[in-house]
């Protein structure tokens, strides 16, 4: 089993992490964090598809994201 | 009435070179001056002018040497830290009598400091930042019409000496926009321009002697004979350049001494003070060099007291002692480090010093 | 749960002040990985540039000091030579390090001095609002070339990297880009490589890290990447410059 | 008159067009003006700030400090800003960003949702021109007709060939927040 | 007898680094300071310390500024010109209150000028010929006696101060071959040297906190906080380290004010003077920054009027005029440009003075 | 009877100041006998160095200016581009531009400026007495390398030319020597040939030209030339580094 | 018929005109000149084989030669 | 005892090293000096010079102006100085390179061919010892054996593996100046 987190308050919406995910997982939200951007979000239920392969991870530019693996 | 358009300082500057026929501009970015440097990029392109954007502000100055040689108006702007580079640069075109026109949008310091407006850089403008006996005229534009007209006037005053001079303004002047006269024509190919100082220049030797163009002055004396020769033409310029400006001096019995943006400051203190009763006025030193001194001795004899503000920890204030000679008390209100002087803490200066015997 | 990938020891919690998309958060995030790898963070001195990454200080989780603009080189050379055993690294910018900083690149490339170098070229200007860069492309948009740069006004996209490859005081130098999941793992292990040299006594070692800029290429974030393949990458090919571990 | 006004919010949301445009329309009816803008420590993001003081009489210092009238796009600028806003000052809130309700005693509250108002129009850039448009009503410093035509010379000016439209909406943000009842 | 040695200016400021424990050395060469860089290539090597012909002035005052983060004494030094090249690394280390000592060996300008002696960067080196409101110590050697003890004095300053200080001597006083006091061990092996500053140093993190040397300070008010600090630092400065050399001034009527080469000139004018009757003597400001204000106004009280004496066009002069407010004549003279002053014509001058009434 | 070697118009009759068996006579005659043959005297620009060739005003028979220490490049790019129907070059020493002026050349080059550069490599400071210079050899003694220079410590002979040509804005780099009559013809050949170029508004081109110092090296002037031959060619190869006019 | 001419006081005695000649025809004065070099001469009667290859000349770092040819 | 000396000549004469060693010579007598040196605007080849004062009270300025002493070694160091020569001043000329017979009055004049006594030596870089030598002798400031200590001393430290001869030929040099009977 996988688990990713998502800073949402460390996001600055840039989407990198949702188009690299290969099982596309991320999407972006509708409601601004309190700086202002629209941070990513896990889609609801996608979670469990998760393969670990850190591609957001490695990606984000805030490293907003993190993941642990059973 | 006038034409009037909404220009931001940094970029009055800009026009005012263009107007005035500046056609080099070398310039390396830095905050709070960007501006500046990217107008240069858009409108020499326009007036067929050189524009380099510099690998440094080292190499900026010297293409400046370089550009005043060939006889073309010319001019480099930079901020603080970047003036700093600068001072090998400038020291070199007082010796070799070039005109130039060096603009400094002081931000806060020292060090990399920050980005606000600051006026930390007055010892180093009127002082020469440089090696050597050497000046430099200072001119201290304090709103976005003077911005323009002051660079205007840098240009005539370098040529007129053959010497470099300092626009010195900072992060605010240049970053306000304010209303400004368009009293020029706007179709940038009436702008006259033409290349200066023809028994100088260098432009190739043709129909005439071979010139040289140096500071290396190695023989006896002859380093000597120039300095006295640059003294003498600093000497007409104290004479000749001092302009100042003057605010409420009539019945006054405290007078403000500040220049560029703590003078903006000083008069809405002084608007304020006056409302409260207090008899305050204003001496606003548009050249920092040549220092309005007689000016200053003059205003001495009619008036109590002094308070010279500035945005730094006190540089200006030595000129107006210079100027006073002990005469009457000169106090000074200055904050640092890109820090706004505060109106309010101004006042309560005042009506300190008011109190005084 | 065991966690996978996560935050780094030597990255502290601080948020980051670049703008979104931009590729400083991933080379420093990457910085501190090999640095917590090596486990030498206690002994680590990093040198901030002038430029978007000045605030690293506020980020790195070890030593950090800030050099005037283009001087890195000169102040990791001195703590270097002062402090042998210490791990010195600079991070600079493409203003930083090769316009302003030209010569100071160049000479501790020449001298061989025993330093990392990570040198982030993101084609512009970014700290002071988008001017052309030494490394801009031609036809490139930017605040001090408004029509595009022009060959004949402000020259040729700087290839520092090379010209430093063909100094002898150079022991390493590669270019990789941060633009995909793929290549930020190769730019990973050009940025190891480059501490492992320091550490072994290798010499100068330089990254070339092509980076993104959204908001001074006026693009989108996701655009920025595809921007870096299609047309920095071209002109900044991808790859080892030098290396004389591998030279003879 | 004097009128010194601090307009503060995200950067991106057009605080800087904002001020700049009621610098032009000030400057327009002949009075004094000066604009100030001002960027947070960080490049982008962050908030954004400008300071605009209007005047008849000549105009010392543009560094507004205790302002007679302050426009808030989002919370951190309601926060920051509402303490120094004079007495009996102005105060217009962007409610689609800002919640809070306690602001201090004494001063005039205007709560508009122009980020919400903007979406309806189309597009939540013009969110600024709401608050202008609630702005200038309330300051009287220009009529709305003015203000529309220097709006446009100014687009028209920095965008050569700009599509119209983009006129059309700002023009009728302006309109909507002159209009807005509180 | 205590032990003497014949030795050049620039190699005593060198010793005087080496006895003081300086261990890294950064310098770019430049006449009249070449035997400087030279001997600490020498010597440098010889105490394991190190030595870097930095490919610049600005390269060098830039590692100058890395090997101070590091806590080992350290030191550069150039002449004029490349003086004016060092200016923003100068501000840079007085904003992250790095010490290190700054040596420039004058020469005659501006521009590219002369190699001889020249006192032409007083302003300079007093004012902060960089940006911002920083200051430096700035000790002025006059023999090579000084050259060495001055030095040692400059790297206790720093590190009392966690502040730049300049060393500003001349050409002459480089050049020239005198004999000094050899009072130390000869045995490189025995020269104490240590790290300093254990609580700001960067010499990695281990065992505590990482930290952090920078100088762009954004935060509101930030900046501010730092120059009043510094602010806080330099006037206990101006309190407790000016130093003064008075020479001949109990029954003195004249006062020559001068420094450095100046004031050699000046004490043979002073033996002269007296042969001939007129009563001369001396203050001789040690250090020019903090410079010493108070000992020149309570001379003032009991003399009857002040001479200074530069090789320049006037620099030091403001400052003698603003410790002295107009209550005393303040007389000047001055040669620029890397001449000598003339015995006679000071003389002259003496003369003149004491017939005013 | 003809003069069929005569002083050249483009020099005046002053006494050049160099020591005694000093190449930079040798290669400012060459300059002035190329002025000369292009008929170009009168519309050229001379930029001399700091460096022992600060003199050249007094010696060239034409128009010339003395730039800040490295700066010669910066100065004659502004001429150059505000005056682009003159002929404008730089004269300068290793010290000049490899070293302090490192930066200013580099940018010059890689904008393309159309000038021409006489870079002057004697392998050593002259004018300041004889310190170490960027391209000093290994082993070499001078002042500040009193047991010769060592590349731990002073890194290595630079090879500023060959670093140039990697830049896209370089036309054409050449290494020539004046230590005998074969490689001082060869060497006015190229000199020619820079000029020419700009003439032509081909765009950048430099010739580095290796030259003798007894005097720094501590030899006499018969050895200087062997030494050259000896030592200094062996690490800096005589021969075009880049040509665009032949590439393609 | 060949003539060349070496002035006396530009000529800085570095021999490097003597040791190119390729007739031998150059060697070094006894005397000093003003500025306190030995100068290059000609030989006497050496004069008469120069074969104006100019080597002298490209050689000399002072300019101080000069060839005349019939 | 107020001693101001001037030495003067072409650059490889050998001037500084004369200089220097009589500064040492002085100091080892336990006298005040002062050494200054110059070189011409040129590199090398020129004239280079040397200002000595040496003094029982404290020296102020090392420039000598009016020296009470000249050693020449050449013409343009004759024509250059002999000017500034005080009255009653010592002028030491070498005869081998300047035949001038024309030198102002009130001053005394020794000619010592020195360049050709030091070629009979067996080299003329030695001349300057003999100019040495007999100004010492002339103005007593040591005595020849403590000169020639002296002299040994300071070989021996510049040169550490100095072959002896070069000493030797020194010694002898400024012996045979010592001992020059005009
Ligand atoms: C001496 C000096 N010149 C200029 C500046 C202004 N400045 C700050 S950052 C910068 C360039 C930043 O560009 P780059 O190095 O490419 O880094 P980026 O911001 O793109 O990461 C400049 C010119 C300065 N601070 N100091
Ligand atoms: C800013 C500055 N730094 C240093 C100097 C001193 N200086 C004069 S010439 C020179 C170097 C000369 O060497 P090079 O360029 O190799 O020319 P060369 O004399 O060997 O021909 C230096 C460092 C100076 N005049 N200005
Ligand atoms: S990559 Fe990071 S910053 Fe970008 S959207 Fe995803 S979580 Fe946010
Ligand atoms: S301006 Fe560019 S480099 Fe700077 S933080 Fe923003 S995206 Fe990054
Ligand atoms: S020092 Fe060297 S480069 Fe300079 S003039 Fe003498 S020989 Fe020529
Ligand atoms: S080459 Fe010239 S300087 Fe040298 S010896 Fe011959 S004539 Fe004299």
């Amino acid at each position: 089993m996988v688990k990713i987190r998502i800073d949402r308050e460390r996001c600055k919406g840039c989407e990198f992490c949702v188009i690299v995910c290969p099982k596309k997982i991320i999407t972006m939200d509708k409601q601004l964090n309190s700086a202002g951007y629209y941070p990513a979000i896990k889609i609801k239920d996608k979670e469990k598809d998760c393969i670990a392969c850190g591609k957001c991870y490695q990606m984000c530019p805030e490293v907003a994201i993190e993941i642990w693996k059973e | 009435m006038e034409k009037k358009i909404l220009i931001r300082g940094n970029e009055a500057i800009g026009e005012g070179a263009i107007q005035s026929g500046c056609r080099a501009y070398f310039g390396y970015p830095i905050t709070p001056q960007n501006e500046l440097t990217a107008y240069m990029a858009k409108r020499m392109f326009e007036v067929k002018g050189v524009f380099i954007q510099a690998e440094s502000e080292i190499a900026a100055i010297n293409m400046v040497f370089g550009a005043s040689l060939t006889g073309v108006r010319t001019m480099t702007s930079s901020s603080s830290p970047g003036i700093s580079l600068k001072q090998e640069g400038i020291s070199y075109m007082a010796a070799c009598q070039l005109p130039g026109v060096i603009v400094n949008i002081q931000r806060g310091g020292p060090g990399l400091g920050n980005i606000a407006g600051s006026q930390g850089d007055y010892f180093q403008a009127t002082r020469g930042g440089g090696h050597g006996d050497y000046r430099t005229i200072v001119l201290a534009p304090y709103s976005a019409q003077e911005m323009f007209d002051l660079t205007c006037l840098s240009f005539q005053l370098a040529d007129k000496y053959r010497n470099p001079v300092m626009l010195l303004s900072d992060g605010i002047v240049g970053q306000m926009i304010e209303p400004m006269r368009q009293n020029w024509d706007t179709n940038d190919k009436n702008i006259e321009w033409k290349v200066r100082g023809e028994d100088w220049i260098l432009n190739g030797c043709k129909g005439r002697e071979p010139r040289m163009v140096r500071s290396l002055l190695m023989e006896e004396g002859e380093l000597e004979k120039l300095n006295w020769e640059l003294n003498r033409k600093y000497k007409k310029m104290e004479e000749q350049e001092v302009r100042v400006d003057l605010w409420n001096i009539e019945d006054a019995e405290i007078i403000i001494v500040a220049y560029g943006i703590a003078a903006r400051i000083g008069k809405t203190v002084i608007q304020r003070a006056r409302r409260q009763g207090l008899k305050v006025g204003m001496i606003r030193p548009i050249t920092l060099w040549p220092f309005p001194i007689q000016v200053i001795k003059d205003i001495a004899q009619k008036v109590k007291s002094f308070l010279v503000i500035e945005m730094s920890l006190g540089q200006m204030v030595e000129d107006v002692r210079l100027a006073i000679e002990g005469k009457r008390r000169v106090h000074f209100c200055g904050r640092p480090g890109g820090s706004v002087l505060e109106v309010d803490e101004i006042l309560d200066k005042l009506r300190e010093i008011s109190n005084l015997k | 749960m065991k966690k996978v990938f996560s935050y780094p020891e030597s990255l502290k919690k601080t948020k980051f002040s670049y703008c979104p998309g931009c590729g400083h958060g991933i080379s420093q995030r990457l910085v501190a990985e090999v640095i917590d790898e090596f486990k030498i963070r206690e002994k680590t001195i990093g040198i901030a540039p002038v430029g978007c990454a000045v605030f690293a200080y506020n980020y790195w989780n070890f030593d950090v000091t800030e050099a005037a603009h283009g001087r890195p080189p000169a102040v990791a050379t001195a703590i270097k030579r002062v402090l042998p055993d210490r791990i010195v690294f600079t991070y600079q910018g493409d203003g930083d390090l090769a316009s302003i900083g030209a010569a100071e690149i160049l000479h501790a490339a020449n001298r061989g001095e025993n330093i990392t170098v990570i040198f982030v070229n993101n084609a512009i200007y970014g700290m002071t609002g988008g001017q052309m860069a030494p490394t801009t492309l031609l036809g490139q948009k930017t605040w001090t070339t408004p029509w595009g740069r022009k060959a004949e006004l402000s020259g040729y996209p700087m290839k520092i990297s090379e010209a430093l490859g063909q100094l002898d005081g150079v022991h390493y130098i590669e270019r990789v880009a941060v633009n995909n999941p793929e290549n930020v793992l190769k730019a990973k292990k050009a940025i190891k490589k480059a501490f492992k040299n320091q550490i072994a006594n290798k010499g100068f070692s330089l990254v070339e890290v092509l980076s993104m800029c959204p908001v001074g290429w006026a693009v989108t974030s996701v655009e920025a990447l595809q921007w870096i393949e299609e047309k920095l990458i071209p002109v900044y090919p991808l790859g080892v410059i030098k290396d004389k571990s591998k030279s003879t | 008159m004097f009128e010194e006004l601090i307009i503060s919010g995200y950067g991106g949301q057009g605080i800087m067009f904002c001020g700049t445009l009621l610098a032009h329309l000030a400057m327009e009816e002949g009075l004094n003006v000066t604009f100030f803008p001002s960027y947070g420590a960080e490049m982008r993001g962050g908030t954004a700030n400008c300071r605009i003081v209007i005047a008849r009489e000549e105009i010392g210092s543009p560094m507004v400090k205790n302002p007679s009238s302050l426009i808030v796009f989002n919370k951190p600028s309601l926060i920051k800003f509402s303490g120094q806003l004079k007495e009996k000052g102005l105060l217009i809130i962007n409610s689609s960003l800002v919640e809070e309700e306690i602001v201090k005693e004494g001063i005039e509250v205007i709560r508009v949702p122009v980020t919400q108002i903007a979406q309806k129009l189309g597009n939540d850039k013009v969110a600024n021109m709401i608050a202008l448009g609630v702005y200038i009503k309330q300051k009287k410093i220009v009529s709305l007709e003015s203000a529309i035509k220097g709006l446009e010379s100014i687009l028209l000016l920095k965008n050569k060939e700009e599509k119209k439209n983009l006129i059309e909406i700002n023009r009728e943000a302006l309109k909507s927040g002159f209009k807005y009842n509180k």
